[in-house]
């Protein structure tokens, strides 16, 4: 008997009790996860940091103070009087991540769609010219329902048109991504499925279900009796 | 030649579509912008008002952020958006005292949203209301994440779930825990087909990007929408020029690879 | 005082977001390496607001536990217990502690498995409970849903070749689509909240709540 | 109408009922494989194929990338190749790149999954396969493990020096190795780039479900010689290679989730339907 898998099969079936209410035993686990993934992270965070600010610093390497002042400066968010200081931290967060953000979205969200949706829409097959011409019409339809300053109602009936068009269109869109993320989250079911009904850990499932049928009845008994004193 | 081959197009593009926002935050102090309603941004009132009445807390929260920027210590134009969301949503309920909470995924969102939030109940006169510890980080590991924010919601039962930033994953456990829990919902930003059947409200795509423009009122940022627009206008162009002069035999796709 | 309140951030995050920008366009290597050197020192800002997390944690459970808060407070203990456990063992063993592993191995990955099979569960309650043909466009939704979860599976070629096919065209078309619309619209969003951010006309993601 | 109609109970259904069918119809298959059929796709096949015309005996590099989440969807599949090297004797040596817990893998597959197949082959650690662990350095140190491999890697998943495994003395650089097996989701364009592409290693990818896209192209293009995604990769190898294993159960389960989904969202609506128009009468009446 694997002492590790018995370990995995009580955490999944702590965490599954919450299928059946919100439990002492759910809190159990969600606490020991919560503290472990932040220790995970905070370990690896600060190994980083003497990796790869610290180290260079210990070397002599001067550059390196910039980055460990400025991380320190985070910390003014807890000092009354100075702490309008933290938002310089903030703002290197700010300034790269919003300039990262713009020239992925214009890179990858603009300019690779354009230049993939630029063919010739009328080919030799009927059926590819139907689906370029369908393309086309999503592509402009969808675009049109985010126009925001053209005020629709009054001024156009085709943007009108073309704008409530363009919801079908996302809405066929959101059927997809319904469809498509389905199969990764049965694969991390059928895994933990697996573990629990494949290894020893079927032992526990018997407990598990005791429990469960235990504490239904008591708390059926415990209502039966409220509702006979309140008669 | 030191520019980067293959990308002069797209430089030209961002600079156009820079130079279209530009111009019209410039000229929108001049004439006036009306926007279309977004009806979820319009709904924040009343989902705070209910809260109100209920009372019971409103919650607000970005999710996991993106797989890119989330754990690299930067904050991408989804959270953003997301805190200025939230800032609204505190300064309503600074205005109408409601209790406010906000859980984290992302740590570096932490300060400036409980610093944003001081400084507005500091300006609403309510700073007795100010709590810092309704500011809830919990991992940045996204599951743990999503099992504190569950059993928050369960104890704490929120009135008005704010589910605004990018959400991955999680989306599903958030939103169908605060379906069941009977808060109202406002979505935006993440996995738009779970949100869109469990909450009230939605925010897709763009809408989602100016919401904070269109919060504000403020004649310049609605201007910056209008800019916006331009840019779609001429990308449709674009595209339909393109792609009829391809038809034509003027193959013209080789811009993009300059 | 003002100014460096108010303003010098909106002038740190222009110049460095300009930098970034710049540097993907125009080759030339000391811009390539001051960009890649100010992300490397965005890492470890992020690890330090790592810190600030813990801190919240800490003060936050430490709160509870003293105040003996109802229906939370052993939780609390647990809490305390584990992070700190995690945090002592990961820095003086540099993430090879054997008891750090451990807790890892057998504790994390387990639960988070465990805690990502709930959304299969989730999905099932939801879809009943929500998935209800209001009006057409809902119908449509629902439509492309269920074609492309059964032509996902190789039992739906079974029942007909249709399906398969029909999932192709609406992976193919209509999602493409969407997919390319709705990417075009939030980058034209983006670059207007970009813009909006880096120009200061917008502050809340420094923190400063009031406009004035 | 007082009485409350069979649809509009079932509108209104306690959610822990619909679970309990769930977990209770996905469980069947766990214990009585019901066989639902699968057809094998190209890319899959070619994959098999590939490592079954390599001669019995061969050195196999596998390299395995995948997070605790991905462990569920991409470990079937190594196990059912994995299957396939251990019957054709050949020498494997496991390593990864880009997840620290990827090092996990391969100890599960060899000790939990296949104990009783490595067992059956007479499989020895350090003289038929060997596990270098977690490598850090991502695309770095993949360029440097092709160049040398000892500049990497120095001792294996236990702590081992590598020159005391017998199966490491054939090793030197990429080049000793005949055939590499890439699996996972994050180290796939790092292993095309820096090992495929500059020393043009037969190489087959075993991938994640939402990769398969991006990675169809490099097979089209025939970089790979191989392609398979998700669970449903697993259980096409096992069925091209005849040999039923958890591949196919799980596929069957899967199988089964996919269909209860699409029959709750029907049921659903007819009674969201049925409840409605009954009601419909009431609610006008009440109106007036």
């Amino acid at each position: 008997m694997n002492v590790e898998i018995l370990i995995a099969g009580v955490c999944t079936l702590g965490v599954w009790s919450y299928l059946y209410k919100m439990n002492p035993v759910f809190r159990v686990f969600e606490s020991i996860f919560i503290a472990t993934a932040m220790g995970t992270s905070f370990a690896f965070a600060l190994n980083y940091v003497i990796t790869n600010a610290w180290y260079p610093l210990s070397k002599g390497n001067m550059i390196g103070l910039i980055p460990l002042l400025l991380g320190a400066m985070c910390f003014f968010t807890f000092v009354k009087k100075y702490r309008y200081l933290y938002r310089i931290p903030i703002a290197f967060c700010v300034g790269i991540g919003t300039a990262l953000g713009m020239r992925g979205a214009i890179q990858v969200n603009l300019f690779d769609q354009i230049r993939a949706t630029i063919t010739p829409i009328i080919v030799s097959d009927p059926l590819n010219t139907f689906n370029n011409i369908i393309i086309l019409f999503g592509f402009i339809s969808v675009l049109t329902y985010f126009i925001f300053t053209i005020r629709q109602r009054t001024t156009s009936k085709t943007i009108m048109t073309l704008s409530n068009l363009g919801r079908y269109f996302m809405m066929a869109g959101f059927g997809c991504e319904v469809g498509q993320g389905f199969l990764t989250r049965m694969a991390y079911f059928n895994g933990r499925l697996q573990l629990l009904e494949r290894t020893d850990a079927i032992y526990l499932i018997p407990i598990a279900i005791a429990i469960v049928i235990a504490d239904f009845t008591l708390v059926r008994q415990r209502r039966g009796k409220a509702s006979q004193d309140r008669a | 030649m030191p520019f980067a081959t293959g990308r002069v197009f797209m430089f030209a593009l961002l600079s156009l579509f820079s130079f279209f926002i530009l111009m019209s935050l410039q000229l929108a102090k001049k004439t006036r912008v009306n926007v279309r309603p977004i009806p979820a941004l319009d709904s924040l009132h009343e989902c705070v008002g209910r809260a109100v009445e209920l009372g019971r807390p409103v919650h607000w929260t970005t999710g996991y952020g993106s797989a890119m920027h989330g754990g690299g210590g930067l904050l991408s134009p989804a959270l953003i958006s997301g805190l200025a969301i939230f800032t609204h949503i505190a300064r309503l309920c600074a205005q109408m005292g409601a209790e406010l909470y906000a859980t984290f995924c992302v740590a570096e969102l932490m300060p400036p949203a409980m610093q944003a939030v001081r400084e507005i109940y500091s300006v609403e006169g309510k700073e007795e209301l100010f709590k810092s510890q309704n500011f809830i980080y919990f991992s940045p590991s996204q599951f743990a994440y999503a099992t504190g924010v569950i059993s928050f919601m369960e104890t704490q039962q929120v009135a008005t779930n704010i589910l605004c930033g990018q959400l991955q994953d999680e989306c599903i456990l958030l939103a169908e825990t605060g379906a069941t829990i009977g808060a109202v919902q406002v979505g935006g930003g993440g996995q738009y087909a779970y949100l869109m059947i469990t909450c009230q409200y939605l925010l897709i795509g763009e809408e989602f990007y100016t919401a904070a423009a269109y919060l504000s009122q403020d004649q310049a940022q609605l201007g910056s929408i209008r800019g916006q627009d331009f840019g779609k206008i001429t990308v449709i162009f674009l595209f339909l020029g393109l792609s009829i002069l391809l038809m034509l035999g003027i193959d013209l796709t080789g811009v993009f690879k300059i | 005082m003002s100014f460096i309140k108010r303003d010098l951030p909106v002038v740190i995050s222009f110049i460095l977001g300009i930098i970034v920008i710049t540097q993907y366009f125009w080759i030339d290597p000391t811009l390539t390496i001051t960009s890649t050197t100010i992300q490397g020192w965005a890492v470890v800002i992020w690890a330090f607001m790592m810190s600030i997390g813990v801190i919240n944690i800490f003060i936050r459970e430490t709160r509870s536990i003293i105040s003996k808060k109802a229906g939370q407070w052993y939780y609390s203990i647990i809490i305390v217990v584990f992070l700190s456990c995690m945090i002592l063992t990961g820095i003086i063993g540099t993430t090879n502690n054997p008891i750090y592993l451990y807790l890892f191995n057998n504790f994390n990955i387990p639960i988070n498995q465990a805690v990502a099979s709930l959304l299969a569960f989730f999905t099932i309650s939801a879809a009943f409970r929500a998935f209800k043909a209001r009006s057409l466009e809902v119908l449509v939704l629902l439509f492309s849903a269920c074609v492309v979860l059964l032509g996902n599976v190789p039992i739906g070629s079974t029942i007909s070749w249709t399906i398969p096919w029909t999932r192709d065209w609406i992976l193919n078309v209509p999602n493409l689509a969407y997919s390319r619309g709705i990417n075009a619209g939030a980058a034209l969003g983006i670059l207007g909240l970009g813009i909006r951010t880096l120009l200061g006309y917008q502050r809340s993601a420094y923190g400063m709540g009031a406009e004035e | 109408m007082t009485e409350k109609s069979i649809f509009s109970k079932l509108d209104n259904i306690d959610r822990r009922i619909l679970w309990l069918i769930f977990i209770a119809f996905c469980s069947i298959p766990v214990f009585y494989p019901l066989g639902l059929p699968i057809t094998v796709t190209k890319p899959t096949l070619d994959l098999v194929n590939a490592i079954k015309a390599l001669p019995d005996g061969s050195k196999i590099f596998f390299e395995d990338d995948y997070t605790p989440l991905g462990h569920q969807e991409v470990t079937p599949e190594c196990i059912a190749i994995v299957r396939l090297l251990i019957s054709k004797k050949m020498y494997i040596v496991f390593a990864s790149f880009y997840t620290p817990e990827a090092a996990l893998w391969p100890p599960y597959i060899f000790n939990v999954a296949l104990s009783k197949e490595v067992e059956a082959a007479n499989y020895k650690y350090g003289v038929n396969y060997a596990f270098l662990g977690f490598i850090p350095g991502g695309d770095t140190s993949v360029s440097a493990f092709c160049l040398k491999i000892r500049q990497v890697a120095n001792v294996d998943y236990y702590g081992t020096p590598l020159d005391q495994l017998p199966i490491m003395n054939n090793f030197e650089k990429i080049q000793d190795f005949n055939f590499c097996v890439t699996s996972g989701s994050t180290g796939l364009a790092g292993m095309l780039s820096q090992m495929q592409a500059p020393y043009k290693m037969p190489m087959v990818i075993l991938c994640m479900g939402n990769d398969y896209s991006n990675m169809v192209r490099y097979y089209q293009a025939g970089a790979i010689k191989g392609l398979t995604s998700g669970l449903r990769g697993a259980a096409e190898i096992e069925m091209a290679l005849n040999t039923p294993g958890e591949g196919m159960s799980s596929m069957d389960i899967v199988q089964g989730g996919f269909l209860l989904l699409v029959t709750f969202i029907i049921i659903g609506n007819i009674s969201y339907f049925v409840a409605k128009y009954r009601s419909k009468p009431l609610q006008e009446g009440n109106k007036r």
